[in-house]
């Protein structure tokens, strides 16, 4: 490889090592307290300071590639659910418009209004847990979590009074959802929606302008521009490092060119900016919301035409992504004219958000390892699959 | 942005002596395809990432298939020599018969990836690359020096398919643990028998499960 | 100032430390198992199978045609065929499941069977307090665990059942109808050929 | 009164107990308080795996409140915690992991296999890479059936294991595996093999009913 080339991968920095002592390394995980499931960073430690992190895949790797695979597509639906298990909504609407592309499946239009409003409501929620865990490793033991939990039990009720489950919802189908979202569910997610702003507000009083909150993420794992667009981050922790790329306003799939919504960005690309517009996401999240639920028109909930059993598509190809919670959640299917698809992948955007990782951990203390690893928001269902 | 067709020429005339091809996709997507060959296709990635009108910067998502060998038997009329007796005076006579033909299409392992540009906010624009066979000729040069958002992608394509992509910095097993000896999403993999306990077994599951009481039994027995 | 943002921050706690003995809203706790929250008509847990009448046995409406077995992602399903027949609901004589498992251990409540079943057999249950220290035999139920009656159904899923309950009987009238119409047609188709009988009695066809 | 003859229970006559309670006297045995003790104060492993972890921090908080069941204490470390819930698919990768955590943790302990994942593979169990069932490797106490399970459901499995607790006796033929000297403590941890886990299962945990069909 000439020099040039090497120069254009982005590589992690390498440090000095001040050359006291012995380098010290520390496997932290598959059981740490601190992370969020069964991951594993390998650091290496020069006294506090990060030298090296190799983080660890794997321990959570469940073989949703192979299984899909093997199962139907429908049967499918059910397992996008345990891929990113707090935004189960999301998922099932990634895998619903892989399909429809690769089978040229229309939508209904109330149909689309509805996985709108519950896609966003999986946006708030998940934002708002995300940054209760993010304090919690900051070292706020449990109160910010507590207070997002509060709110996203909320949220979950009317998941389970609409599809009958809290987080494994298996609710979206080919060319529409599973069921009906009826007037009471519909008054009852107004009434979410105009009890979230004073809730998101409290929140901001409680952290916002936190000092400790300040000390431990300004300035801390910070994240180019340059090298996020290169290392194919995506979602909130792109839009942190300034780089204006929402996969809802580029490929205004669904109906999502009808809302207007802006798209909040970070200056710094450091933790801060990251929760910053985790909040603002939140906040705009609520404005599609606020028009959803007064625009949503009467109709079928699902292609009367659309094939439930027996699901066969022409032999072909296609990649559905949509702008999840977390990032660009993609799906890419090879159907070879069978009942389940030749080739299932999934495109995880916690998995390469972590990519990334290194280059924002070395130089830091140890304690900060665990703050810049939350502020990625990662779930682990959805980095091993 | 450009069409297929357009951007083929485009690498066509940038790298030199590079060979593409489209491959049609069959659904109502019509994402058709670029397959580039091996030798060329660090070239043709780096074109596509760096041409001012393309400027393809981003690296969606990587993935293998598993092409497994194709046997195709197809009947075909050939004419050929047959000996004959012909009033009692064997003679070599042309006539034609039918045979049915089986060819092998060897099978080969396929990289896809998916490009977008977040400068121009356009894309995808599907990659692809194959393999020699399934066996021995598994190296493709890999994307990592261009896009680094390739580096676990295309580590976990090696790890679960058993592409060797040269050049890439670090290239271990990611999601299985080291020692694993098998690709486990090839499509002629095999699981371990781990089938004692499958009360609500059919189909292939209760064959091995069967098989493996069998198996116990006789173990038992001796 | 320094520390005024943490000030902010405790004065919130505060709130909601205060709000929690007047406002339901900030104490949301939930008394298990003393209380307990109703759980929403869609709530599910796992699937369980129908039967109209007093007698379990007799008024299953499962017919063992093997959908759900077949379309089941984790199957969990386990279903084996009648050799004989028995009446169903309608009358109408139908194969029965002899043995119909679903091992609770493996089943993750999708609701798939549900949506295939196209004999309102099957449903979801809303049962969850279901844990045990029994592995194999407490996780594995069979049909007569799994039996539930209509009436059970309707406590459960009131809208649900009463819209598979209209459905089934119109189903029902149609089928009698039917039967009648046949029966009219046969009647009917029997009486001239009685009729015509004697003077076509020569011509056999 | 011999120790390894009579079990504590049968000391004192229960109505007789009953009635003492309404005179103001109360009485109980080592056994009794022993358990009482146990079963007030199990504290959990901070240990989550996969999707029911989820579902167990949700039980934790303010809604469903597992401190009111004397578990709020998450402890990070196994050496302080008595209670492991195996919330979520243990994978291949992860097993050998799990199981030596169960190692590090002091007797008595208790395991509560949560959801589908972990009692028997779940949904995943047919994937190259998902054990089938925490129980071919470790005793598991109690199983709580559910994908997820509801957070009521572990909050009910949590009874089930108190329950388990208090009628535990602490001598005899039934005493808890920790007081039996012959017992083993130590569960060995399976190696990562080739193509699997080596050896499959521990057979004197894991012993399997022949289903024929």
């Amino acid at each position: 490889m000439s020099e040039s080339l090497l120069e254009a991968w982005n590589r992690p920095p390498t440090i000095e090592v001040d050359g006291e002592g012995e380098l010290l390394e520390v496997a932290m995980g598959p059981h740490h307290p601190s992370t969020h499931g069964v991951f594993r960073m390998d650091v290496v430690l020069d006294g506090e300071r990060v030298i090296k992190l190799k983080p660890v895949f794997g321990y959570l790797h469940r073989n949703h590639e192979q299984i899909g695979q093997t199962v139907g597509y429908l049967q499918m639906m059910p397992y996008t659910d345990r891929l990113d298990y707090f935004c189960s909504l999301t998922n099932n609407w990634a895998y619903a418009l892989a399909v429809e592309k690769l089978v040229g499946q229309a939508v209904p239009e109330r149909a689309e209004y509805i996985r709108v409003i519950l896609a966003e409501l999986t946006r708030i929620q998940n934002h708002a847990s995300t940054i209760g865990f993010l304090t919690q490793e900051m070292g706020a033991s449990g109160t910010p979590l507590m207070y997002a939990f509060r709110e996203r039990e909320k949220i979950l009720d009317l998941f389970e009074s609409l599809t009958g489950s809290r987080m494994m919802c298996n609710y979206m189908r080919f060319g529409g959802c599973r069921v009906d979202m009826t007037e009471a569910h519909l008054n009852a997610a107004r009434k979410i929606v105009t009890g979230l702003p004073r809730f998101i507000d409290e929140f901001e009083n409680l952290l916002t302008s936190n000092e400790i909150l300040m000390a431990r993420s300004q300035g801390m794992g910070v994240l180019k521009p340059d090298l996020a667009v290169n290392a194919g981050i995506t979602g909130p922790m792109l839009r942190a490092s300034g780089v204006n790329y929402d996969i809802r306003k580029v490929d205004h799939y669904g109906i999502y060119d009808r809302f207007s919504f802006r798209v909040p960005l970070g200056e710094h690309g450091d933790i801060y900016d990251r929760y910053m517009v985790r909040v603002l996401e939140m906040r705009e999240s609520l404005k599609i919301l606020e028009q959803a639920l007064k625009d949503i028109p009467a109709g079928p909930f699902i292609d009367p035409k659309a094939k439930i059993r027996g699901f066969k598509p022409k032999p072909g190809e296609a990649y559905g992504r949509i702008e999840a919670p977390k990032g660009e959640l993609g799906f890419y299917l090879i159907s070879d004219g069978g009942t389940s698809p030749y080739r299932f992948r999934i495109r995880p955007p916690s998995f390469i958000n972590l990519t990334v990782l290194e280059d924002m951990c070395i130089g830091q203390n140890v304690a900060d390892v665990v703050v810049v690893f939350g502020s990625v928001d990662i779930v682990l269902g959805e980095v091993d699959r | 942005m450009k069409t297929v067709e357009e951007i083929k020429t485009a690498i066509e005339t940038a790298v030199s002596g590079a060979q593409l091809e489209i491959v049609p996709n069959g659904s109502p997507s019509a994402e058709h395809s670029l397959l580039v060959d091996a030798a060329h296709a660090f070239a043709a990635a780096k074109f596509l990432r760096d041409d001012a009108e393309l400027k393809l910067d981003f690296l969606s998502n990587v993935t293998g298939v598993d092409w497994l060998d194709k046997e195709t038997t197809e009947k075909v009329k050939v004419t050929r020599p047959v000996e004959k007796e012909v009033n009692g005076v064997k003679t070599m006579v042309d006539e034609t018969v039918e045979e049915t033909k089986k060819t092998v299409t060897p099978g080969y392992l396929e990289a896809v990836y998916h490009l977008y540009s977040m400068a121009k906010k356009h894309g995808p624009v599907i990659l692809r690359m194959r393999t020699g066979n399934r066996s021995d000729k598994v190296e493709l040069p890999s994307l990592t020096p261009i896009w680094r958002a390739a580096e676990f992608q295309e580590r976990e394509v090696f790890d679960l398919f058993g592409i060797i992509f040269t050049g890439h910095p670090d290239l271990r097993r990611i999601l299985m643990w080291d020692g694993f000896k098998d690709y486990p999403m090839r499509r002629d993999y095999v699981d371990p028998d781990d089938y004692e306990y499958e009360p609500t077994a059919h189909d292939d599951v209760l064959k091995r499960a069967q098989a493996h009481l069998a198996a116990t039994t006789t173990e038992a027995a001796q | 100032m320094l520390g005024e943002g943490l000030l902010k921050g405790l004065g919130e706690t505060a709130r909601n430390f205060a709000g929690s003995f007047v406002s339901k809203e900030r104490l949301t706790t939930v008394q298990y198992p003393e209380e307990r929250e109703p759980l929403p008509e869609a709530s599910r847990a796992f699937p369980f199978l129908v039967y109209d009448g007093a007698d379990w046995e007799a008024g299953l409406r499962c017919v063992a045609c093997q959908i759900c077995e077949k379309e089941c992602p984790p199957k969990c399903i386990y279903i084996e065929k009648s050799k004989d027949k028995k009446p169903d609901y309608v009358g109408k004589p139908q194969i029965y499941p002899a043995k119909f498992d679903i091992d609770i251990s493996v089943c993750m409540s999708c609701q798939i069977c549900v949506e295939v079943c196209p004999f309102e057999a099957i449903k979801m249950d809303n049962q969850f307090e279901l844990a045990t220290d029994d592995r194999f035999g407490g996780l594995l139920y069979d049909r007569k665990e799994l039996a539930r009656s209509n009436e059970y159904y309707h406590k459960i899923h009131p809208t649900e059942a009463a819209e598979v309950d209209a459905r089934l009987a119109e189903e029902k009238a149609k089928a009698e109808e039917k039967a009648k119409a046949v029966a009219a047609a046969a009647a009917a188709k029997a009486a001239p050929a009685m009729a015509a009988k004697p003077a076509e009695g020569a011509q056999p066809q | 009164m011999g120790l390894g003859e009579r079990s504590f229970d049968v000391a004192v006559d229960p109505e007789l107990k009953i009635e003492l309670g309404k005179q103001g006297i109360f009485v109980t045995t080592i056994q009794e308080l022993y358990n009482w003790g146990r079963k007030s104060s199990v504290w959990p492993m901070q240990f989550g795996l996969a999707c029911c972890a989820i579902e167990m921090i949700a039980t934790t908080m303010a809604r469903y409140d597992l401190a009111r069941f004397g578990a709020e204490v998450f402890r990070p470390s196994p050496r302080q915690a008595d209670l492991m819930i195996v919330s979520g698919t243990v994978t291949k990768k992860m097993a050998p992991q799990v199981v030596r955590l169960y190692n590090q943790m002091a007797e008595p302990r208790y395991v509560i296999a949560m959801g589908a994942c972990a009692i028997s593979g779940g949904p995943f169990k047919q994937g190259y890479n998902v054990l089938k069932g925490i129980d071919r490797y470790i005793p598991v106490d109690v199983h709580i059936p559910g994908c997820p399970p509801r957070p009521e459901a572990l909050l009910q499995a949590f009874m089930t294991l108190q329950k388990k607790i208090d009628e535990q006796s602490l001598t005899g033929e039934n005493r808890p595996r920790y007081l039996n000297v012959d017992a083993p403590g130590e569960f060995p941890v399976p190696e990562q093999g080739e193509h699997d886990l080596v050896p499959a299962s521990n057979p004197n945990v894991w012993t399997v009913p022949v289903v024929i069909r």
